[in-house]
């Protein structure tokens, strides 16, 4: 069984690899940010596929941890661009 | 080949290539981005390493906290990315040149380590039945390092006065912008209400289990970090002026508790910071509570920096927009008492 | 009855994996950034979901059952409050971010 | 990013340093704790520096004489 589901976090962690190709390549800023959400909830479930594997329980907050901070990063990207939208309209008014 | 070792190659060369992309890449947004998966990969990697401990505070601080940190930078310095001038190949052949050297040097030193590997472990397991303690790494963090802790602690309050006094004479003591533009029915709104919540319950539990399980102070304080900026950044709250009285106490409260702790140790223990016998326990868990709290917000203010206007712009028009009152606010009181 | 619980776990867990390589691939194949959000978005909660459904029966007892469903429920509505956002910021934005 | 391999380095020795009935030495892992959270006070000193010469000099290099690399943040984590 756990042979099993190393091999299936492996799996995700693979196609975690290809996310990666989405983020170097862009082509926008939002590509990037929404590979990383991928990214994100595919370490999610590796977590909880090593978790049950190694019989680890503690690994599991790990992963609840990452579930809870997988939105953190989108929306400091969201502020960002807002920031800069913001910005360019008050340069706008001078 | 098991299964699992495979896994761990995998992992091991997805993180190398990962880093290598970061530091290679032009594009600073790109770069901030790929650095939060790489926080995330390593992240795995302490899992692998049977680190959960260093895990979660890598999660929470490594990859969530700092690649918001950095996010906000790349975004306000996007006017000045256009006329960068790369550095020159000297340069950066003489960085990668030393960089590969001092690599190699710490490879070296970590394979040439005899094979029963030096270890502490067993110092650290005997002074933990004593102080009650299931954590090893608690027990680390606060029976038998207990001063690197305590010293830490300082350095963050440290951190954060440089960070302060970076900010403009006149914008002294003045509130941290973050850019936030409230919409009450907006889906971000929505987030911020449902997930501090649980979050701040997930933090509550970390620093809770942190004394049997893996967890702690360090997990704990920077989860709620993370919660607090999902409420700033979605405009719910307005970050509180760095000059509040109230707000440096808060900042203050875990270090001099600990502190005191430690002092208390010489009236009624061996001497300073050791804990008296059957004491330790809920002397630690105090000093915990203290300690996460602080470390929340500290952290939460190192991320927002100083207040910080962009010279060219003048006061947003929407810093005011975001302290309106709603009733989401009064509901939110609660947590986040204005400070 | 061991044996009927790890099939399923077998079973949920490959249907998952099937799901977040459907997801990864269109996230690479799709032609722009909304399709890509769609892809990615579907697949990969239902990936998430099917992952947590096979390892219920391996998880150590009723709490620990409760806290995969939790990681779930909290993936769920960050990636979808996500999506939106993510779309959001492009509508207002145009195709110039 | 030089950093976090260095903590891994001190994680791998964790890790070898099992003894005592725990899986990973657990010295080392305290000190990669503390760590991280030091580096995270360091890079947070950094961008508000970077962001305090962006907003005095309107850009985010030294110009004077060694041209440093505007997206430093990149780097520099």
């Amino acid at each position: 069984m756990a042979s099993f589901l190393y091999a299936a976090a492996g799996l995700v962690l693979a196609m975690t690899a290809l996310g990666l190709v989405r983020i170097l390549c862009g082509p926008r800023n939002a590509d990037r940010m929404a590979a990383a959400q991928l990214i994100g909830t595919c370490g999610v479930a590796i977590l909880l596929l090593l978790a049950t594997a190694s019989k680890f329980q503690p690994i599991v907050d790990v992963a609840l941890l990452l579930a809870l901070l997988a939105a953190f990063a989108s929306v400091a990207f969201v502020r960002g661009v807002d920031a800069r939208g913001n910005r360019s309209e008050a340069e706008e008014r001078k | 080949m098991s299964p699992a070792t495979i896994f761990d190659i995998g992992l091991a060369v997805l993180v190398l290539g990962v880093a290598a992309w970061t530091i290679l890449v032009r594009d600073t947004f790109a770069a901030v981005v790929s650095f939060v998966v790489y926080g995330l990969l390593v992240a795995l990697v302490w899992v692998r390493l049977s680190a959960v401990d260093v895990a979660l505070t890598e999660a929470a601080i490594g990859s969530g906290v700092t690649g918001m940190l950095l996010l906000g930078a790349a975004a306000r310095l996007r006017p000045a990315e256009a006329g960068a001038t790369p550095p020159s190949a000297l340069i950066c052949a003489s960085a990668a040149g030393l960089c590969t050297l001092i690599a190699m040097g710490l490879a070296a030193t970590t394979l040439i380590l005899p094979d029963p590997a030096p270890t502490l472990a067993p110092a650290a397991m005997a002074g933990l039945p004593a102080s009650g303690l299931g954590n090893p790494v608690t027990g680390v963090l606060f029976v038998y390092r207990a001063l690197d802790t305590l010293l830490e602690k300082v350095v963050l309050v440290l951190a954060l006065v440089g960070v302060w006094s970076l900010a403009a004479d006149e914008e002294w003591g003045g509130t941290p912008e973050i850019s936030a533009t409230r919409q009450p029915d907006g889906i971000l709104t929505f987030l911020a209400q449902l997930l501090p919540p649980v979050g701040i319950v997930l933090a509550i539990y970390m620093f809770w289990v942190g004394a049997d399980h893996p967890g702690g102070a360090f997990q704990g304080g920077a989860l709620l970090t993370a919660m607090w900026l999902l409420v700033l950044m979605a405009g719910v709250r307005t970050a509180p002026a760095t000059g509040l009285v109230a707000l440096r106490l808060v900042i203050v409260a875990g270090p001099v508790i600990f502190l005191a702790i430690g002092f208390a140790g010489f009236a009624w223990a061996d001497g300073f910071l050791s804990y008296p016998a059957g004491y330790a326990k809920p002397l630690i868990v105090i000093a915990e509570a203290a300690l996460t709290l602080s470390i929340g917000v500290t952290l939460g203010l190192l991320a927002l920096g100083p207040r910080r206007c962009m010279a060219s712009a003048p006061p947003p028009s929407w810093a005011s927009g975001c302290s309106a009152s709603s009733p989401a606010r009064s509901c939110y009181a609660k947590f986040w008492p204005s400070m | 009855m061991t044996l009927g619980l790890d099939l399923f776990t077998v079973l949920a867990v490959s249907a998952g994996c099937l799901f977040f390589i459907a997801g990864t691939v269109g996230l690479l194949r799709f032609p722009d950034t909304l399709t890509r959000l769609h892809a990615l978005t579907k697949a990969d909660n239902l990936g998430l979901g099917l992952v947590v459904l096979g390892l219920l029966p391996q998880s150590a007892g009723m709490l620990g059952a409760l806290k995969l469903v939790c990681v779930w429920l909290i993936a769920q509505v960050s990636s979808a409050v996500v999506s939106q956002v993510i779309a959001g910021a492009i509508r207002d934005k145009g195709h110039e971010s | 990013m030089i950093g976090s391999g260095v903590f891994m380095l001190f994680g791998v020795i964790a890790r070898r340093g099992a003894a005592g009935g725990v899986d990973a030495d657990p010295v080392p892992q305290a000190l990669v704790i503390t760590g991280i959270v030091v580096a995270f006070s360091a890079t947070a000193m950094a961008v508000a520096l970077l962001l305090r010469l962006f907003k005095a000099t309107g850009e985010a290099t030294l110009a004077v004489s060694a041209p440093k690399d505007a997206g430093g943040d990149g780097d520099r984590s």
